[in-house]
């Protein structure tokens, strides 16, 4: 079996539905899956300095989940996502995705020759949207991040906070179906955390984009996520998860939240103390 | 254009190039062309790029010196070009430093020529080396030969890089003029005192295809040369005004002058010495032999002249 | 260390009109308090930098270049004075001055400026199209890159007077000739420069370009033109230096009569052994290159200003 | 993009032993499932890469250049063939193969070719010292950069053939001459690649830096020069062209004794209109380009390489 | 009064003691400070775009005190770290530090041309050290941070948090008695953060540096600092302050570290609000 990718149509999702509930599988694998990795590898590198960052692993996002990804340092998180986003050629099995997935990098990345405002205008502009339209889209995508007053500074004028949240306005403006995010708010206070929490589950509501969400923050994983996955290190493979029904909005601080977040971290523990560090 | 040739014509800004200059510059060649072709006068710094320039087509014809003359002739193998007149004779010397005073003193000294090869070049070595004295192509021997630049000679003299140079007008006066002191006019080592520094040469093809061109362009030099002698005052004169227009700045007349009387303008293009030039040139190893044979197509030049009544001239005995 | 220009952390921060409204600035307390290496030029610099008018920053920024050109003067000077060479040969400042004063004026020397610009700058120009074509072709191009990659540097080592036949073969006595030599020159040199800025992106721009939706051409012109340009820049200008020389060289195989052209000039003034003017056509020459460089030296602060590499 | 060697996130990607020892791998499995603009030639990258022997990369390296250079002695045969000049003019790759053959195996050519690189090497050395020392203070001293950073184009842009009066003058006739106008020649070039390279140094890792205790040369060795080596590099690289300009002008000049040398060969071939033998120097020269080429881009290869931009 | 600081000699510390207590001053301002902070400003920029960073803050940290600091994104924390750390110029009352602060920065910024190992030991190797201690200390604080095994490899090859690993190794390699660390955990796991947390704690103890410690994480700020700053946003000023009791070593998910967050929380919450985010 050959890897297939939707073409650019993102109507063309429905590629190879493949058997359902295969190996660690999706839990809600009834649904035809907006993201499909199916015993997907991949190894960093060549002959003995080789690393092999995933193995085998499998994952189906339905349209329209929220999956948060947790796991140690280094377990491979950023690979996968840059698999899913087309960005690395695995050594795949099956690794479907539609369209473009947008994907929000774990370094903020930000074009320094632009302004903060031209950085969330870019993938507009490569879209093709004219010039008083995506003006006015950045206008609201900084807004949103609250960061309105800062659209004609320089990245390099930005505290490391503020650059994640222009990262993350400019990775929005994408819209695409699906949307990875890799540590997004690892440089926010709780505060603002919060208040972004708020944005992203508004704009998951709306347009229901099927979510990857790396964190190291379980509370986190657990105030966002529909489900909760769990890598383990080296090879990466998903080795838990679990679906948090609470109703939302959920809070960081609620005791539901806490006791999901406290059994992830009981599994999180294990698998790392299983690995020594 | 309107059914009239071009006729392209190489030169350089240099004295001994008087003749095209005066030519050129006293419309005496447009004025022989006439209505059969429109002169497009064309300088040159080095022979190389006008032998170049002759060889792909680019001009028709050229004033050069003997080195590129025979090379012209030898790299195409006497297809391409022929010599149909002179122009100039002498003109060049060995100006060296006052405290050599004979060849013998040379021994040791740093010489300089204008390139590897040409006339002066293959002149200095060859009468060095009937002076007993040898030099080689890299430099070495008895007289260490530096080929160079002729400004950058000027200045290394000055600068007391070297001892002296074997060099054309007008750089020979200018040598004098920093001190040196001539230590042998190169017309006195050979027999009649004449040997060609400049002539013209033409593509073979343009001559067969506008045999008239070729005609009413001797007739111009002819009347040149004439003017040449009976007004060496004015010539001198539209020489450094018309070394100006081509190069930028015109030649100090007072230079001109000085270096006047060592050159001989002459129709005759001196058939022997070329001859014995390459054959100098063969004995001191910076020429393969070549058959030179048929170089000359004087036909014409001797038709004017005669027209003229002055004395034709003749291909040589070799 | 007291003097550094850029990465220094150490950088006037004078209290601005938002902090003197929070609180009152201490009187002579802005120099200090920064690096354990501060010391007197940097309290110094820290002191008068600040709110000045533009007037201010083109004096401050001239003073160092007026007394670099007299100094060079004064030693020039004083290099004649001593008599180590005769002033035929080494004529000092003010002859030269003189003799600059008989040629500049006329009709002619303008006329050799004009050409020569003109010759410059459509070589250069297209020099420039060369160069970035071929630069981003070879850099992107595997196979390109492994068949001509090398040759680029190759043939940017020949040296003019070899390519002159070949110019006079393909485009006799003419401007073009004049033109190909200069292209043959600057070309390579861009392509390098550009070479070598593609191959510095760092790659996480690229890959968010991509990310972002940017393709082909897309990304050359948003992500890797942008990241790359620095390089470029830097490229150009080593290209603008070989055109120069090239079209020297060029200037002096074809000479076009009563079109004077400054290598042109160079050549006879060289000829003639005429130092004097000689020394006063590269003083021209000279400042060709700086107001050049002036050009080159805005866009490249204006680029690091930009990206806040000061 | 389907051949892009940069940047492009679509890299081969095997399953190495690890991978294999932890699944089999699918047989045929391994091209493709990457980006949506996947295809034909991007497969075969993939598929063909992988373990390969040093001497298979070699070959892989070496088809294209051999591909290029049969193009290219192809392409002049037929121009030879097709009449278009007469062949003393431009003669076919047959010809200037049995001129070279000529003059390659004597002991002349071989001692010109030594002394020409012994001349370019220790030239090109003395100008990069030259070029990095006047290079960092330029763009770390801000007095100096006032003073003179633009000085340093400018000098650049100044043909080799007007320096040759002042090299006279200093050096006379000799080696010193020609080294002196190959420093002229290269050494700027040298200096604004270490100028542009300095400028760009990310500022943070010079604040690092100095966090970390590196002060004066300790800055410059640890943090700067690493940081600013690929502009470096191409400084270098561009710096050996004008380097090699200069050189054979320059051997135009000064003719030692008994010491033949390239430049001098190549001006007097030129002198006598022996295309034959021009073009074959000219071979020669490029090939001579195109192996001290070779040399930076192995270098070049291996900083990109450490450094991850490839 | 003008700035002053102390010479390179770590032992000069006492320079200009100063009022105690000054402004919202340090909370034990008894001992003779290691860091005094008085009526610092900072603006970054000029004219238009000025930006007033820190307005007039005060702060003295005790020999061997951990203080941590919080505060919304862009509030000026990073900027008051590279002030003490001497890397820019305050507009400043006084600033009194010893010796050479060692300062984690809060983007990783490895050296890309040295391997892992060679980017720790490049403070030693600045300082002197001989080749085969300073192998050996990298070493060891390779192994503290778990990336003994990752020695050899280049920064590139890292996963986020890897190089935040060793970016940490390379500040400790410095071994100074001010240790200044912006955010230096938040690119890991909980697990590994915990392991950190406990490496970080012991060194302290063993060393007692002073050290100030920006983070977003208020439970992280109770688990460690003896004391919590809360900066406000621009400008950034000291706001409020807590001094935490509770013995150590502490866990961050101890209730009495759960309460002192809270109480953070709530401060924090209240000061971003004023903000309108
Ligand atoms: N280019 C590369 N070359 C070699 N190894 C690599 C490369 N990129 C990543 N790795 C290795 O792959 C593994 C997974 O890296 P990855 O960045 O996916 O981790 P992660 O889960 O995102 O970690 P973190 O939470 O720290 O960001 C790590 O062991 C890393 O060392
Ligand atoms: N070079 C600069 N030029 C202009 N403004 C700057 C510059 N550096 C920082 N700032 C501004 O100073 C303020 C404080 O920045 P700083 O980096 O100190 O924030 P921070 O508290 O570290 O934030 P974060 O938690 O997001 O890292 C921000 O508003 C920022 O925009
Ligand atoms: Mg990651
Ligand atoms: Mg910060």
């Amino acid at each position: 079996m050959t890897a297939t990718r939707g073409t650019s149509a993102p109507d063309v999702r429905q590629t190879d539905p493949g058997p359902a509930g295969a190996g660690p599988g999706p839990a809600n694998g009834t649904a035809v899956p907006a993201v499909r990795i199916e015993a997907v590898s991949k190894v960093h590198g060549r002959g003995a300095g080789a690393v092999l960052a995933l193995d085998a692993i499998s994952l189906d996002v339905a349209p329209g989940e929220f999956v948060c990804v947790v796991g140690a340092s280094g377990c491979g998180k950023s690979t996968l996502l840059s698999l899913v986003a087309g960005l690395d050629a695995p050594t795949a099995r099956t690794l479907t995705v539609p369209g473009r997935p947008a994907l929000m990098f774990q370094e903020s990345a930000l074009y320094p020759w632009l302004t903060v405002a031209g950085n969330v205008e870019l993938p507009l502009r490569l879209a093709g949207v004219g010039r008083a339209e995506r003006r006015e889209r950045a206008r609201e995508l900084l807004a949103s991040v609250h960061l309105a007053e800062f659209a004609q500074r320089r990245p390099h004028q930005l505290s490391g906070g503020m650059r994640q949240r222009v990262a993350l306005a400019r990775t929005l403006a994408l819209d695409s179906p699906v949307l990875l995010m890799d540590e997004p708010f690892g440089a926010l206070d709780a505060m603002t955390r919060d208040l972004l929490h708020d944005e992203l589950e508004t704009l998951w509501r709306q347009r229901r984009p099927a979510v990857v969400f790396v964190t190291h923050n379980v509370r986190e994983a657990a105030r966002l996520g529909d489900r909760i996955v769990l890598l383990s290190s080296r090879p990466g493979r998903v080795v838990w998860q679990t679906t948090v029904d609470a109703p939302r909005p959920r809070r960081m601080d609620s005791p539901e939240t806490a006791a999901v977040a406290a059994e992830v971290t009981d599994r999180l523990r294990a698998e790392v103390r299983r690995h020594g560090h | 254009t309107d059914g009239k040739t071009t006729l392209r014509l190489g030169y350089f800004p240099n004295v001994t190039h008087a003749v095209p200059l005066v030519g050129i510059g006293t419309g005496r060649y447009a004025k022989a062309l006439g209505s059969t072709a429109t002169l497009k006068p064309t300088s040159f710094n080095a022979g190389p790029d006008a032998v170049t320039a002759l060889l792909s087509g680019s001009i028709d014809a050229a004033y050069v010196g003997p080195n590129p003359t025979v090379n012209a002739w030898a790299q195409s193998h006497g297809s391409a070009v022929e010599v149909i007149a002179g122009a100039a004779s002498g003109g060049a010397a060995l100006v060296v430093d006052p405290k050599i005073k004979s060849w013998s003193e040379l021994t040791g000294a740093d010489i300089a020529t204008p390139q590897l090869g040409n006339t002066q070049d293959v002149s200095a070595r060859y009468f060095l080396k009937q002076h007993g004295l040898s030099t080689t192509k890299s430099g070495g021997g008895d007289v260490h030969i530096k080929p160079m630049a002729n400004g950058d000679a000027v200045t290394a003299y000055k600068s007391g890089a070297i001892d002296g140079a074997w060099i054309p007008e007008p750089y020979a006066s200018q040598l004098v003029g920093a001190g040196g002191h001539v230590l042998v006019d190169e017309r006195s080592l050979w027999p009649g005192g004449k040997f060609v520094v400049t002539d013209l040469l033409v593509r073979k093809d343009f001559a067969k295809a506008h045999p008239d061109v070729v005609t009413r362009l001797l007739r111009g030099q002819v009347q040149t040369v004439d003017y040449l002698k009976k007004e060496p005052a004015a010539a001198q004169q539209v020489v450094s005004e018309q070394i100006g227009t081509v190069s930028g700045k015109p030649l100090d007349p007072a230079l001109v002058k000085q270096a006047w009387p060592k050159i001989e303008f002459t129709n005759d293009p001196l058939a022997d010495t070329l001859v014995a030039g390459a054959r100098h040139a063969e004995s001191v190893d910076l020429l393969d032999p070549v058959d030179l044979k048929g170089i000359y197509q004087l036909d014409p030049l001797n038709k004017v002249l005669r027209a003229a009544g002055e004395p034709t001239v003749s291909a040589g005995t070799s | 260390m007291a003097t550094d220009t850029n990465h220094d952390g150490v950088r006037p921060s004078p209290v601005g009109p938002a902090a003197s409204a929070g609180r009152a600035a201490t009187p002579g307390g802005t120099a200090g308090g920064s690096g354990q290496e501060l010391s007197g030029l940097d309290a110094l610099e820290l002191a008068g930098a600040g709110r000045d008018r533009w007037w201010a920053r083109v004096g401050r920024g001239a003073w160092p270049k007026l007394l670099a050109l007299a100094l060079v003067l004064v030693g020039w000077q004083l290099v004649v004075w001593s008599g180590w060479k005769p002033d035929y040969l080494l004529p000092g400042p003010v002859a030269v001055a003189r003799g600059l004063a008989d040629i500049v004026p006329t009709a002619d020397f303008a006329s050799a400026v004009a050409t020569t610009m003109r010759r410059a700058v459509t070589g250069f120009a297209f020099a420039a199209v060369v160069g970035f074509v071929l630069g981003i072709l070879v850099a992107r191009i595997r196979v390109l890159r492994a068949a001509i990659g090398s040759m680029i540097t190759a043939l940017q080592t020949m040296p003019s007077i070899a390519w002159f036949p070949l110019a006079i073969l393909l485009y006799q006595l003419t401007e073009g000739a004049i033109e190909f030599v200069i292209v043959l020159g600057a070309a390579p040199a861009i392509a390098n420069g550009v070479i070598a800025g593609v191959d510095y992106v760092p790659p996480v721009l690229v890959r968010v370009g991509r990310n972002l939706g940017a393709r082909g051409v897309g990304l050359y012109r948003h992500v890797i033109a942008p990241a790359a340009l620095p390089s470029v820049l830097a490229g150009m200008k080593q290209g603008w230096a070989f055109a120069w020389h090239s079209l020297m060289a060029g200037e002096l195989l074809v000479t076009i009569a009563n079109r004077p052209a400054l290598g042109q000039l160079l050549g006879v003034y060289r000829d003639q052994s005429d130092s004097l003017h000689l020394i006063g056509i590269m003083l021209v020459v000279l400042a060709i290159g700086l107001m050049v460089d002036a050009g080159f030296g805005a866009v490249n602060g204006a680029i690091r200003r930009r990206r806040g590499m000061t």
